[in-house]
């Protein structure tokens, strides 16, 4: 691998900040020692499995469990009639009039997609738990499917929800600018009649799963589970369940990766919770890859139809409208809010300033979409790029040229998009050129392929990572939510042996936060890492948490870092409180911290080590002034500088920090088949300031492959009866070791003006690949792409 | 993962899992296991028995005869016919099989297994009906010996009988042989594939186009195109590729892999 | 059905119901919850373990079929606490994200590293083929795996 | 999926029409039938075992007539569990005197719902295709022995 590292950086020094350092994670996850949901047991449990629907839409006639629940062994059963009965319908994100539909933790009267759970059953062991859902006997009435979004609003569709009254599930338009003035003034009108995002997801290889332990006592549950936004979990469960928020523990240490996709599992969850009251036992539930599949988290599948693009005849972009139709699947399990996330990115990373977008969401009977990594930006971004192609092509202009004439310049930054975003730092064309210096020049490969029989294609994708949401742009959704701002905290306490302790609300999917938090910590006490300890995962009760706490929407090294940030100079304070005073009212500004301890700079040899420090406040603390007060346990909360956006204009700033990402993939084609390798590839990162460059440069090329496995192979793709035909990795191919091209990775650092430590949230950047892919693709045939999935077969059919 | 409920036994000789066999109707030979036990997690096809003939040494072993004739038992992995010194008689034989699944697959998974499942994806059923294999099938009534074409009899389906086991490949010599296949990634599914054997007369046989290999024959690579489409294949359509796409692939891999065999002369 | 089995050197006698596939009779029977579940088709690796020499997928065979043998599973892999070159190489290059796949991934590069010490880049790629990661990439592996190897 | 085709019997339509209709009969002519119910004259269900190499494809079937014009016209809706997946199936058949021999024309809509997969889609056409031959010389042999027993 070739990494670019442009002069201007220079790499920090003599601090853990900016420094490569291994994972503290690593020891127990290489050894085998790490604890993800499915590894804890407890004494009596029992294992969940669902029965679930094989018609993609049907009526629910009639339900038997007896035959189940006589088997020997067999613990109970949970239908969706005595979910009705014991729970309310999930509250709904929505406005009018997908706020209307009424969704609870399983089937209740009617399925509306294959895989959609109808019946749980609990045993005694996992294979019994499946023998008896065989057992249970469930009548349907199948009703016709809904399977292509673009049908979901006509006359004649299947209607899924009936109190919606339709498929619609919201819709919205924005326009900022004024479109018929850049119109007039365009040279050239680009016109798109239809392009596709399709449909997939990360699939972390750990699927979701929960232990649920039901405390009758005190009326708690504890939910060991893989969730990774338990503050939402805990928002959408409490008030269906019809239970205050602390009865509902969230615990995770270990998990198999998330990627967004394990945000909605709160469904299940429910029905955990439920079992573990009814059966009074311990209730573990494992989601198997089919069932994922099936059911769990896809991607919003998107449509952008009759676009119309503003273009001066040297390749100025002024302006686009298009009507965006996206695809929810049968819930609104967190939609519609992919209804204004992508608007974080609304001009991609260009200058033109007037644009319209038509937003509709429907319904149909596929799986709920949830976020996916790049949630909703990915899409619109993918479509910017899309356009910026097809643009060059009718031009006759060079991609490079079109982009880097419209790329909001360095100079322009923080740059205000035409709604009210506010692009922080960066330097896109800068980046353009590093990924382009890797590759290096194309033209003899060209020939060189030509001469070998391959078509070679270059294509580059731009996209931003858009990091810390205001959640006050759910507001544009629902001006009724109540939401707004962002928060994320953390806990450093000094113990009485002198041990730093430092608790997350977070809930780390691979990402080290271990490793990146006590990096901050360590720069800040002057002590090494080693002597920093991060407590592993998440648990509601015992570390502290807020109400976004979470893993998700690039936001740690923002939210999280600047939580220990806080209250690591919190707890430095009050170290030199106490010292001040240890050592007789030397003043606060004589000390300084270092070495482990506390001392005196001009005399180094008066030294507190930190384990004295503990020891006083928490076991020795007799005699201390009255008016001291230290604690030596900070708890800080980082709330982002964040203002309610414009309703009415649907104006204001959606996301702190934009990261972004230039990739350029270069493909081989053979004409004949279709088949086609990427034989070359560069991605170019800038998220600001870096904690920890591996951990950073690791994001970079996990998002790469998961965008490569997305363009070429991976598709959630249904039959016209609403069969899901990728249920597993069988049918659903991810890239594997043989897939991967070679890797180039290069990086530039324009750390964030908004954050306290000059980081931005980073991660999520990976959709650049889908573009830079689908663009090779156009480049090598010649042919316009007009979908975001390019497997053999759609590539030899473009070149029919 | 969680499958029904199933018996098993390991029988020790041949004629013990003939036995057990032919005992019940619902028991099926467990070779490699890295099909079938998918299946039966699936819970789709569900065997009352599972006779395991892992440890029956009848079923291994690689011989080569002094006229080149490569004699190969059905529970040779593929990993063991690669690394098999014998089976370089038989070049394709060792390269067809590096390309089929994973390490861990290779290590586990059978010659037999992989033809006596037939599942249209598979890499040697066309390979074995390009090269002119010869399978041994024993029952309660003795042996018979077939070729492919009488011994694939469908999807899932082959001439091995209730109570009966595949018990002996026979390959004849040759080196002039040729493998395509266009696969979802790299060394993955086959989408479609095809074998060729110059040895003698150029035969190609195509995978993934029908429940069971299709053999056609030509003088030359410049005329396999013809042959396949006068074979009037109708491919079945699946996600990976529509029929049309499939009957594309079929002509222009036969003639990849005729060319490769020629090529070899 | 009564089975023997050597893990990491240790003898388990259990009685185990024939259809119990190897990877759950690890995990939910032994309790070594280092091998993980990541499909249900065989194709993710993440449950591969050394099975009487041999690198296989412990979710494509029954427990009953391990009576008599000996498995090597992530557990085994360092004698100790301290971690193993390979271990420490995953770590040092950035190897595990997640962590989910890589004691899998650890499995098969171990069998790899045993067969052939030194080997060369197409080598270590066609090792790791049977084994998913979602994270990483790959590329860190390949590079940890070459680093242990030299 | 649909499927249809045209069978000549050397059997008068009443014979042929005896057998169709009669479940027992059917019962032969279905293959690998473990067992039977009649639950009334149009709703039966059998325990069938399809024999596949890879170990029987065991479902419960039930069949329940939904129209008849004797004796030219009968449609029967088919339901199979058990094999992960759903089977459904609509078949009718259409009876014409040809001389002393009966023409009959049938025709299927076969659907299979659940988590099918390309492994379903490919497999699923073969195996029905091979059964539906099996049914085809079955339901000829069951024909020939009603006539039999009729003399």
């Amino acid at each position: 691998m070739t990494t670019i590292a442009p002069e201007k950086v220079i790499a920090p020094q003599k601090q853990w900040q900016g420094q490569s350092v291994p994972r503290k994670e690593d020891k127990r996850l290489t050894q085998g020692q790490g604890v993800f949901v499915d590894d804890i047991k407890r004494h009596g449990m029992g294992y969940l499995h669902f029965v679930r629907s094989p018609y993609a839409h049907a009526h629910i006639t009639s339900i038997d469990v007896s035959k189940a629940e006589e088997i020997k062994g067999v613990y109970g059963t949970l239908t969706g009639e005595e979910v009705a009965a014991l729970t309310d319908p999930f509250f709904q994100i929505a406005s009018e009039p997908g706020g209307q539909i009424k969704d609870f933790a399983l089937a209740v009267g009617k399925v509306r997609y294959v895989g959609e759970p109808v019946v749980a059953v609990v045993a005694d062991t996992r294979e019994l738990a499946r023998d008896a859902s065989e057992l249970v006997e469930v009548e349907y009435e199948p009703l016709s499917a809904l399977v292509d979004a673009r049908e979901a609003l006509k006359s004649d569709a299947p209607l899924l929800h009936d109190d919606a009254g339709g498929n619609l599930m919201w819709q919205g338009t924005y326009e900022w600018g004024d479109l018929d003035a850049a119109f007039a003034e365009a040279d050239r009108v680009v016109k798109i009649e239809e392009l596709h995002f399709h449909r997939f997801n990360s699939t972390p290889l750990e699927c979701d799963g929960a232990l649920v332990e039901f405390n009758r006592g005190t009326a708690q549950w504890t939910i060991h589970t893989n969730n990774q936004f338990p503050g939402f979990a805990a928002i959408m469960m409490g008030p269906a369940m019809r239970c205050g928020l602390d009865k509902l523990r969230f615990v995770t240490q270990d998990i198999g990766g998330g990627f967004g996709n394990k945000i909605t599992s709160h469904p299940q969850l429910v029905v955990c919770c439920l079992l573990a009251r009814k059966l009074n036992r311990p209730v573990q539930w494992t989601e198997w890859r089919t069932d994922f599949h099936m059911s769990m988290s896809h991607g919003n599948e998107r449509w952008f139809q009759d676009t119309e693009v503003a273009v001066k005849a040297d390749g100025t972009l002024l302006g686009f409208r298009t009507k965006a139709l996206d695809d929810a699947g049968a819930w609104l399990r967190y939609e519609p809010l992919g209804g204004v996330i992508w608007a974080q990115v609304t001009p991609g990373m260009y200058r033109w300033r007037h644009i319209r977008v038509d937003f509709t969401q429907v319904a149909t009977n596929k799986a709920p979409v949830s976020p996916n990594r790049g949630y909703s930006r990915m899409q619109h971004l993918w479509f910017t790029e899309r356009v910026i192609d097809i643009v060059a092509r009718e031009l006759g202009l060079d991609p490079v040229d079109v982009r880097k004439r419209n790329y909001v310049r360095a100079e322009d930054m923080p740059y205000e998009t035409p709604n009210g975003c506010i692009y922080d730092s960066g330097d896109y064309a800068q980046m353009l050129d590093i990924a382009l210096e890797l590759i290096g020049p194309v033209e003899e490969r060209r020939a060189d392929a030509k001469a070998r029989g391959k078509l070679l294609g270059v294509g580059i994708g731009s996209t931003l990572d858009s990091g810390t949401n205001n959640f006050g742009q759910s507001r544009l959704i629902n001006p009724e939510l109540q939401f707004s701002g962002n928060n994320e905290v953390a806990t450093v306490k000094l113990d009485i042996f002198g041990e730093i302790v430092v608790t997350l609300g977070t809930t780390p999917q691979g990402q080290g936060h271990e490793t990146t938090a006590a990096q901050v910590v360590a720069d800040i006490l002057g002590c090494s890492m080693d002597d920093v300890h991060v407590r592993a995962g998440h648990d509601s009760y015992w570390n502290s948490h807020a109400g976004f706490s979470g893993t998700y929407a690039s936001q740690f090294a923002v939210t999280g870092l600047s939580a220990v940030k806080g209250a690591t100079e919190m707890l430095a304070v009050e170290i030199k409180k106490l010292a001040s005073v240890i050592f007789g009212g030397v003043p606060a500004e004589a000390l300084e911290l270092a070495e482990g301890g506390v001392r005196i700079k001009d005399n180094p040899e008066a030294f507190l080590p930190f384990m004295a420090c503990g020891a006083i406040i928490n076991a020795n603390n007799a005699g201390l002034p009255e008016d001291l007060d230290v604690t030596l346990n900070c708890r800080y909360v980082y709330r982002p500088p964040f203002e309610v956006p414009d309703i009415e204009r649907k104006f204001g700033n959606l996301t702190l920090t934009y990261a972004a990402q230039i990739h350029v993939a270069v493909i081989e084609i053979d004409p004949e088949t279709g088949y086609y390798d990427i034989v070359d590839y560069a991605a170019v990162d800038d998220c600001g300031k870096r904690i920890n460059p591996q951990i950073v440069e690791g994001q970079v090329m996990g998002a790469t492959a998961q965008a490569i496995g997305a363009a070429m192979h991976e598709t959630y793709e249904y039959d016209e009866d609403g069969n899901l035909l990728t249920p597993n990795f069988y049918d659903y191919h991810v890239p594997h070791a043989l897939d991967m091209p070679p890797l180039r990775t290069g990086f530039i650092e324009s750390p964030s003006p908004f954050t306290p430590l000059g980081t931005k949230g980073m991660g999520e950047g990976g959709g650049a690949g889908i573009h830079a892919v689908c663009a090779a693709v156009q480049d090598a045939t010649g042919k316009i792409v007009t979908d975001s999935h390019n497997p053999y077969q759609r590539v030899w059919e473009l070149l029919q | 993962m969680l499958l029904r409920e199933v018996e098993y036994a390991k029988p020790s000789s041949v004629a013990e899992a003939l036995g057990l066999l032919a005992a019940d109707d619902g028991a099926r030979a467990l070779a490699g296991g890295q099909t079938l036990v998918n299946v039966m997690k699936a819970r789709a096809a569900s065997p009352d028995m599972l006779v395991d003939l892992n440890g029956l040494e009848e079923l291994r072993g690689i011989e080569l005869a002094g006229d080149g004739t490569l004699s190969i038992g059905p529970m040779t992995t593929y990993t063991e016919l690669m690394e098999s010194v014998e089976a370089r008689a038989r070049p394709i034989l060792g390269e067809v099989c590096a390309q089929i699944a994973d390490v861990q697959v290779r290590n586990r998974g059978t010659i037999g297994g992989n033809l006596c499942s037939n599942d249209p994806t598979n890499h040697l059923p066309p390979l074995m009906a390009a090269i002119g294999a010869r399978m041994t099938i024993r029952g309660g009534d003795g042996e018979r010996t077939m070729g492919t074409d009488e011994f694939f009899l469908g999807v899932y389906m082959t001439a091995v009988g209730p109570g009966e086991l595949l018990t002996r490949i026979t390959i004849p010599a040759g080196k002039h042989d040729g493998f395509a296949a266009v696969t979802l990634g790299v060394d993955g599914t086959c989408i479609v594939n095809a074998a060729a054997s110059a040895n003698g007369s150029l035969r190609v046989a195509l995978g993934c186009v029908d429940a069971v290999p299709v053999v056609v024959e030509a003088e030359s690579p410049d005329g396999v195109r013809a042959a396949v489409r006068a074979a009037g294949i109708d491919p079945p359509s699946d996600v990976h590729a529509s029929s049309a796409y499939r009957a594309h692939l079929a002509e222009v891999l036969a003639e990849r892999a005729a060319r490769q065999a020629v090529e070899k002369r | 059905m009564d089975v023997a089995v050597t893990v990491n050197g240790t003898l388990y006698e259990r009685d185990v119901e024939p259809r119990k596939l190897l990877i759950h009779f690890l995990r939910d029977d032994l309790d070594l919850t280092g091998s993980h579940i990541g499909c249900d088709t065989g194709n993710c690796g993440a449950c591969s373990v050394i099975f009487d020499g041999k690198l296989v997928k412990s979710c494509m065979l029954l427990a009953v079929q391990a009576n008599g043998s000996s498995v090597e599973t992530v557990e085994g892999l360092s004698d100790g606490d301290e971690m193993t070159a390979l271990q420490q190489s995953f770590s040092d290059h950035h190897a595990l994200q997640c962590g989910y796949c890589t004691p899998g991934m650890l499995m098969s590069a171990t069998a790899l590293l045993r067969a052939k010490p030194s080997p060369t880049d197409d080598e270590i790629r066609k090792a790791l083929q049977g084994n998913i990661c979602r994270c990483t990439g790959y590329w860190n592996i390949f590079e940890a795996v070459k680093a242990a190897g030299r | 999926m649909n499927l249809s085709g045209e069978r000549i019997f050397a059997a008068p339509r009443a014979v042929v029409w005896q057998v169709l209709n009669d479940p027992s009969s059917m019962a032969q002519v279905m293959p690998g039938v473990e067992g039977f119910d009649i639950h009334d004259d149009r709703r039966w269900t059998a325990n069938v075992k399809i024999p596949l190499g890879l170990g029987g494809l065991k479902m419960k079937v039930d069949m329940e007539k939904s129209e008849e014009r004797e004796p030219e016209f009968a449609k029967m809706a088919i339901k199979g569990s058990g094999v992960g997946a759903m089977l459904n199936m609509v078949t009718s058949f259409d009876l014409q005197e040809a001389g002393d021999s009966t023409a009959m024309k049938w025709a299927a809509e076969v659907k299979i719902a659940g988590p099918v997969g390309s492994m379903g889609q490919r497999v699923l056409q073969p195996i029905v295709n091979q059964q539906v031959e099996h049914v085809l010389n079955a339901l000829e042999l069951q024909v020939q022995e009603a006539l039999k027993a009729t003399g």
